[in-house]
């Protein structure tokens, strides 16, 4: 965007300040608006599925006042602190939960093309959501600590137990699609997946269909919905980490929580269900892309922006229906699924997805199909053993990926 | 379209600006969860620097790694050896004195060292817009697979691929004494006082 | 002496910039190791001097802050990695020998373990 | 055709890594503790079948899909095929190859021939030291693709065949033979899978030998072959008979590889190589073999010493003898080397260990007799014949003789039946030699690749009948025949094949054809040379008597006549097919493969005939007859010559004569019983004793070389080493006791550990006094270095400017 305006004559600081400006008006909004969203959504599906009708009472039928109502709530409870609390870090803690579940938003992109909507293009945007992810629980062993109560220590660190076991076999799905893509840029891997759900690569192989569902099941668990939401386990922890929290403080741990669920769903649909692309191509085919101007591509770019907000949505909604069907777990058992179950399947798919990727290059649809020729030049940085002459030498290399223009993330800053 | 402010710089000064503090606050402060905090917040300024500094996967391997994961197990072993005792244990003052004595007299020496060198300083702001954008994720993962893409005109740069098997044997053998030592002891075994 | 933040703001910042704040990172740890009664703190410490160290390894690898040829090009970021890497690998052992004084002692202060006294 | 070598080369690796899946798979798993399931073991077998099995097919491909159309027999030979053979019956379509050819005597006049074509090369430098250079290379002619294919094809039958007869081992087996302290019978695991694994590396070994382009290669997998028949040999290796059989066979093989490494230095050291043919090198030039450098072009490919050979055997001439001019240099190589194809083949003094070797399982039997171990030294003969000069081919002739003669005997008398096979392939094997050392080259290999099939047939059927009764002695046997159909005429053929049946100068079984070309050899030798050179013919003539009869004895005493023991009779049964196709397929090529397809047939199937593709591979300088040096009247006859009908007639006939007279008189004495066995034994006491005592030979070297041995060394033990030896080491020890004291007291206690002790306080009080800085306080640790850190570099700094000021 930045570049954008810069190209309209603008001045860059303003430029920069403008985008950047846009950008966390955006993202703030899907995250506190989505929270709010999410919230009535949990109970509507939990009424549901609990064979009741959930909130009905403010806002008409629906109950779509309710949240704003809860909003309203909290804002005005009074702010408590417990005795003994760590003044500082107590304070700090919820902020830092939910910095960190924001600053996910800013790597990944809502629509592909030539102008991604994507607050910070970045190279290896998988990577650094997974790790900025990876930071929300420190807010949790912040607030378990200071808190000064042993229930919350508790939470925090069953919490911490389980987001460091997760990540590892979380890190290995997310890697699946980046192997198959050749890049850890979420904006050519969404990009990879156009022109019908048989690019996506959920069914790229068979190694990747059991990998998204790894992915999904450690996802779930390292955002500690139920059945692994041990840190807030409120039958035997009061409330886990958030025990001594209320008001608005509290209220930015669940948005940090719907944020984070947001968020993973976002990346499952980028890796895996070709992100911004429609199951079937129909704003390609409405000639919705930049090639044919910057408002028709634009006009696609919001059209996928819909499409995986819904995919997004979709996953949330199938966390929550899990969460109001599974039990949840014991601490042991979470971790046996980790370690016994998930990893193994994990690197065992991802070994697979290796081999078959060697011996099956450019098929998709569990091999079923060719890959629709895309003029990538990042195929030729991987050797492709179809495309690339024996003797090519990697001094091409250098030069493709320059000519490629995938920005590294000093772009952004400059 | 020329700027006055030069962003790079600007972000440098941010970044640099929040490790220094906060490294600095993690010798000032005496908790221990604090210090972890203060840590994890140097840290992640530091990624920030490597970003800068156009080194994006490393930095994103600094926060996936250092700060998801070697300060969650930081954190770990706090909350396993929390008693109130532990968390803040004061050192004397002669000791803090002398600390901070040698302390200045390392960093002076270290600054006289980074300024001594000109071709260190700078480059002017034309060169550094000249110099062309590249992602440094494929060169890195190549070079650690023994390729060297990012210097093919010199052939006998060396590849990283024995270094890398190396460190991933290293790193499991790491993974398996981590586990023997902190393995729960067998019954009797005298715990001492 | 070439005044440090005259025109920082106006012009790119070189390596004798990423140095200083290495060595800051690097002094703040070597402290921090040296003051700490806490042996998580010891450990602490030493993360920061290893990201000090790091910090050099970047600035010394980085194509914008220097002119090309005086670079170490990409072995600077592999360097890093690698430390990164070893740095987690010796915070685990670091915590479980960490855990084992803890369990042998009850405490954790490092002034305790002076077993190697002469 | 390049990639002959390749393929050849992947056949000969196949077994290997049948070899390496089942040792890796099977046998480690084993040693360290694991009991592999028989299920899993039987997988081994599969293993091992199917990579000898695709070896052949392999081997196949490359004799007719890429070596016979490059090199068509028609075209190859040496004679026309346009010349009438008039002794030949019109009516016969298959019509033995060369036969009853007219030479004119001119021809011969030149008729030394160039060397074979052939493909050598080097695949790999194991080692190179000076111009000592060991490689693992291949030396590529029709022999060597023959050979493969025989090997393969055989080693694949027997592997089939092995699949059922050791159904045994597939589950925990009580050995009745082996009684254990306690009086009961030896309980062990069944060791199927190890089975194959040897099998798998014996064909690995063997295919080495043949497809090795260096002696120092062939040295290697000879005693390769040799620890393989060691293994299997002693594979129950739990009866107190095996093992020694085992060590027998390895043992005396060694003493024959004593004299092969005397022919290889002796080689080695006037050559300077060890391949055979020229190898192409990387610069385009050829580094020449063994055989191009004693065979040399401008000599007409005549067998000549080469120069350093010439000068060094004059070095070593001493005043006044005739110089030899390298020629004993020759004959010991040629000597040498084929010491170790005697031990290999069981030639005559080193035959002890061949007949003990039955101890094995009958596979093994099958496998050794035929294609493999004792073929190796057959084949060594036939591979390194350029360098034999006609003294040394005398002696192997001589050699060959004695054997055929003496196994011949003892085989009439021997009641095992797996010994009568056993000394019937000794005296076989004296055959080859034999015709080797009278110069029929084509004959003895002929005859070797004959011998193989319808003795692995043999071999095999007589398996199935131990299969079947459970016993070895043919005294137990009888009217087999009804109970085993297939066994006995399989059988019947094998043995029809190896007396030398046929219809003469037209057709009949494959010993028929080879047995012949030798006795035509023989007498063609006769002729040449005169006087007691017709012992050569003789004496084979009454070895063949003597084969027909002991293999009709073994047949009439096996499948014919009334059972003797109706218990075993009673439990015989047919073997199942797993045994019996193999059986089958044998007989098939022991009844054709010394067949020839006449010229009108298609393709590369024209003049197709194991002789006429033996006779394209010709060794270099073997045509026309080759005069002595050491003993001018020798002569080694040309072997084209004896084809002529003056010799071919008589040999013809006679062969033919004393087969059917053997085969006569074991019917009148074993199957009619006109006279009967036991009447003949006492009118031949003597003969009896001698040859049911295999002439003593046991006995003999007991008596000549271990019990010697053993009251020498018990001399040298007793006498010599306590006697002599230990009292004065005992007088030495006391002396240096006396002086060792005096040095501890003065030298040591006074001078130097006073010294010791003295540098030991100071480093005791300089330690006390550092031990105050060893804290044990990590923080100061860190402070130390910093400071030191600090330090250093101020100096460094200082001294760096005051070197670069000074």
């Amino acid at each position: 965007m930045a570049q954008f305006l810069i190209a309209k004559d603008i001045w860059p600081w303003l430029a920069y300040t403008l985008a950047a400006l846009v950008h966390i008006f955006l993202l703030l909004n899907l995250v506190a608006v989505g929270a709010l969203l999410f919230i009535w959504m949990e109970r509507k599906v939990s009424g549901r599925i609990q064979d009741r009708l959930g909130p009905t009472r403010v806002g008409g039928k629906f109950g779509w006042l309710q949240t704003l109502a809860d909003g309203i709530k909290l804002l005005t409870k009074e702010d408590l602190m417990p005795e003994g609390a760590d003044a500082f870090l107590f304070k700090l803690a919820p902020y830092v939960s939910f910095c960190a579940s924001l600053s996910a938003f800013m790597a990944i992109p809502f629509a592909g093309g030539q102008y991604p909507f994507v607050a910070l293009h970045m190279n290896v945007a998988v990577f650094f959501i997974i790790a900025v992810l990876g930071l929300e629980v420190f807010g949790v062993i912040l607030a378990g600590y200071a808190s000064a109560s042993k229930w919350s220590l508790f939470g925090a660190m069953r919490e911490a137990a389980q987001v460091v076991s997760y990540e590892v076999p979380l890190g290995m799905c997310a890697v699946v699609p980046v192997l198959i893509a050749g890049s850890m840029d979420l904006v050519f891997i969404g990009d990879r997946q156009a022109g019908g759900f048989w690019n996506w690569y959920v069914f790229h192989d068979p190694f990747t269909f059991v990998t998204f569902w790894v992915y999904f099941t450690c996802a779930t668990a390292s955002v500690n919905r139920a059945p692994f939401d041990l840190a807030e386990a409120e039958s035997e922890l009061v409330a886990g980490f958030h025990t001594e929290y209320s008001g608005l403080r509290w209220s930015f741990f669940f948005m940090a929580e719907y944020g984070s669920m947001m968020a993973v769903s976002l990346l499952a649909s980028i890796l895996f269900l070709g992100g911004w692309h429609g199951p079937l191509p129909i704003g390609t085919g409405l000639g919705l892309t930049f090639e044919n101007g910057f408002w028709f591509g634009f006009a696609g770019n919001v059209l996928g922006t819909a499409n995986i907000l819904l995919k997004g949505i979709i996953g949330v909604t199938v966390m929550m229906w899990v969460r109001w069907t599974l039990p949840r777990l014991r601490i042991d058992q979470v971790i046996t699924t980790c370690l016994k179950y998930c990893v193994p399947i994990a690197a065992m798919a991802f070994l697979g997805a290796t081999l078959w990727q060697y011996a099956l290059p450019n098929r998709v649809f569990f091999g079923l199909a060719e890959m629709r020729p895309q003029s990538y030049a990042i195929e030729e940085v991987l050797p492709n053993r179809n495309s690339q002459p024996a003797d090519a030498k990697p001094v091409s290399v250098t030069a493709e990926l320059n000519r490629t223009n995938h920005r590294a993330n000093i772009a952004s800053l400059d | 379209m020329s700027d006055p402010i030069y962003w790079p710089s600007f972000f440098f000064l941010l970044f640099a600006g929040i490790a220094c503090a906060f490294a600095i606050a993690v010798v000032v402060s005496s908790n221990i969860v604090r210090m972890a905090f203060y840590l994890v917040m140097s840290l992640a300024a530091t990624a920030g620097l490597f970003f800068v500094a156009g080194a994006d996967f490393v930095g994103s391997m600094q926060v996936l790694i250092y700060v998801g994961g070697t300060l969650v197990l930081l954190v770990f072993g706090v909350m396993l050896t929390s008693q109130d005792r532990f968390i803040s244990m004061k050192t004397s003052r002669f000791e803090l004195g002398m600390a901070a004595g040698v302390g200045a007299c390392l960093f002076l020496l270290l600054l006289f060292a980074a300024w001594s060198v000109p071709e260190w300083r700078s480059l002017s702001r034309e060169q550094v817009d000249a110099i062309a954008l590249e992602p440094t994720a494929t060169p890195l993962g190549m070079a650690l697979l023994g390729a060297r893409v990012d210097a093919p005109e010199s052939p006998d740069v060396a590849g990283y691929l024995l270094v890398f098997e190396i460190i991933s044997v290293h790193l499991l053998v790491v993974l398996v004494g981590a586990a023997y030592l902190a393995r729960a002891k067998r019954k009797g075994s005298a715990i001492a006082e | 002496m070439m005044p440090l933040f005259a025109n920082i703001l106006t012009e790119p910042v070189g390596v004798a910039h990423y140095l200083v704040v290495g060595a800051v990172l690097f002094v703040c740890g070597a402290l921090c190791m040296a003051t700490k009664r806490n042996a998580i703190g010891v450990l602490l410490g030493i993360e920061l001097v290893l990201n000090g160290a790091n910090l050099n390894f970047i600035a010394f690898g980085s194509r914008y802050l220097r002119d090309s040829q005086g670079t170490i090009g990409l072995d600077g970021q592999l360097m890093s990695l690698f430390v990164i890497v070893l740095a987690a690998a010796e915070a685990a052992v670091a915590l479980a020998i960490a855990l084992n004084f803890y369990n042998s002692f009850s405490s954790i202060d490092v002034d305790q373990a002076d077993q190697l006294q002469g | 055709m390049d990639n002959l070598p390749t393929l050849l080369m992947i056949a000969w690796l196949l077994p290997l890594a049948s070899f390496a899946v089942i040792c890796i798979g099977y046998s480690v798993p084993q040693l360290l503790g694991l009991r592999v399931r028989y299920s899993t073991q039987k997988i081994a077998s599969y293993i091992a079948v199917g990579a000898i099995v695709f070896g052949f097919l392999i081997s196949a491909y490359c004799l007719f899909g890429i070596w016979l159309p490059e090199h068509p027999l028609a075209a190859s030979s040496h004679h026309g095929e346009e010349q009438p053979d008039e002794l030949a019956g019109q009516a016969s379509p298959f019509r033995p190859t060369a036969f009853a050819e007219e030479h004119s005597e001119e021809g011969h006049k030149h008729a030394t021939n160039g060397p074979p074509l052939y493909q050598a090369g080097d695949w790999y430098t194991l080692a190179r030291f000076g111009s000592l250079k060991l490689t693992i290379g291949y030396y590529i002619d029709t022999l060597t693709i023959a050979m493969f294919c025989m090997v393969t094809l055989i080693a694949s039958c027997i592997h089939i065949y092995a699949v059922g007869y050791m159904h045994d081992e597939l589950h925990d087996v009580t050995d009745h033979e082996v009684t254990l302290s306690n009086g009961e019978h030896l309980h062990r695991r069944g060791r199927f899978q190890r089975f194959f694994q040897y099998f798998s590396l014996f064909s690995f070994s063997m295919l080495g030998i043949c497809i090795s382009g260096n002696l120092a290669m062939t040295f290697v997998f000879w005693e390769l072959v040799g620890i393989c028949s060691y293994f299997l040999i002693g594979f129950y290796i739990e009866r107190h008979s095996a093992s020694t059989a085992a060590n027998k066979a390895f043992i005396v093989n060694r003493v024959g590889d004593f004299g092969m490494i005397i022919g290889l230095m002796a080689l080695w050291s006037t050559l300077g190589t060890f391949s055979f043919g020229d190898v192409d090198k990387a610069d385009g030039t050829k580094e020449r073999g063994m055989f191009s450098m004693l065979h040399e072009q401008s000599n007409g490919y005549e067998l000549a010493p080469t120069q350093r050979m010439i000068d060094f055997d004059a070095s070593r001439q001493s005043e006044g003898s005739e110089p030899t001019n390298g020629q004993w240099l020759l004959f010991v190589a040629g000597v040498g080397i084929f010491c170790g194809c005697m031990g290999k083949s069981a030639q005559f003094p080193l035959h002890t260990w061949l007949p003990d070797a039955m101890e094995g399982p009958t596979p093994v039997s099958a496998l050794v007799h035929s294609a493999t171990m004792v073929a190796a030294g057959v084949f060594l003969v036939g591979r390194v014949y350029p360098i034999f000069t006609p003294e040394a081919l005398l002696v192997i002739a001589v050699i060959g003789c004695i054997t055929l003669f003496l196994a011949a005997t003892i085989a009439i008398t021997a009641v095992d039946i797996k010994r009568v096979l056993a000394y019937s392939t000794v005296s076989q094997l004296g055959f080859m030699m034999l015709a080797l050392g009278l110069g029929g080259w084509v004959a003895g290999l002929f005859h070797l690749i004959t011998h193989a099939f319808f003795k692995s047939l043999l071999f095999l059927c007589s398996g199935s009948v131990i299969h079947a009764v459970h016993s070895n002695d043919m005294r137990q046997m009888g009217g087999l025949r009804h109970k085993m159909p297939i066994t006995a005429y399989t059988m019947l053929i094998g043995c029809l094949a190896i007396a030398g049946i046929g219809i003469p100068f037209v057709l009949g079984f494959s010993g028929f054809h080879s047995k012949d070309v030798i006795v035509e050899q023989a007498i063609h030798f006769g002729q040449t040379n005169g006087g007691y050179s017709w012992l050569f013919v003789v004496v084979p003539l009454a070895g063949a008597l003597m084969t027909s009869f002991y293999m009709f004895r073994l047949w009439y005493m096996t499948f014919a006549g009334k059972p003797r023991d109706h218990h075993r009779y009673n439990h015989a049964h047919e073997s199942p097919w797993v045994m019996a196709g193999p059986l089958v397929l044998l007989a098939v090529f022991a009844i054709g493969v010394g067949w020839t397809l006449p010229m009108q047939m298609p393709g590369v199937l024209s003049r197709l005939g194991v002789e006429n593709l033996l006779d394209t591979a010709r060794p270099v300088g073997q045509l026309g007859n080759k005069h002595g040096v050491l003993l001018p009247n020798l002569v080694i006859p040309d072997e084209h010559a004896s084809h002529v009908a003056a010799v071919k007639i008589p040999a013809g006939w006679s062969a033919i004569l004393v087969a059917v007279a053997g085969i006569a008189g074991a019917t009148v004495v074993y199957l009619w019983e006109v006279i009967s066995a036991a009447s003949l034994r006492r009118y031949l006491n003597l003969l009896y004793h001698a040859t049911w005592n295999k002439w003593w030979f046991d006995e003999l070297y007991d008596f000549v070389f271990v019990r010697p041995t053993l009251a020498i060394s018990r001399f040298i033990a007793f006498a010599l080493d306590r006697g002599l030896i230990d009292s004065i080491l005992h007088s030495f020890a006391w002396i240096y006791r006396g002086l060792a004291a005096v040095v501890a007291i003065v030298g040591d206690r006074w001078l130097i550990d006073n010294s010791v002790d003295t540098v030991a306080e100071k480093t005791w009080d300089l330690g006390l006094t550092l031990r105050s800085v060893q804290t044990g306080q990590l923080r100061q640790y860190v402070m130390f270095i910093v400071v030191c850190t600090i330090a250093l570099f101020i100096v460094a700094t200082l001294w760096w400017r005051f070197a670069v000021a000074g």
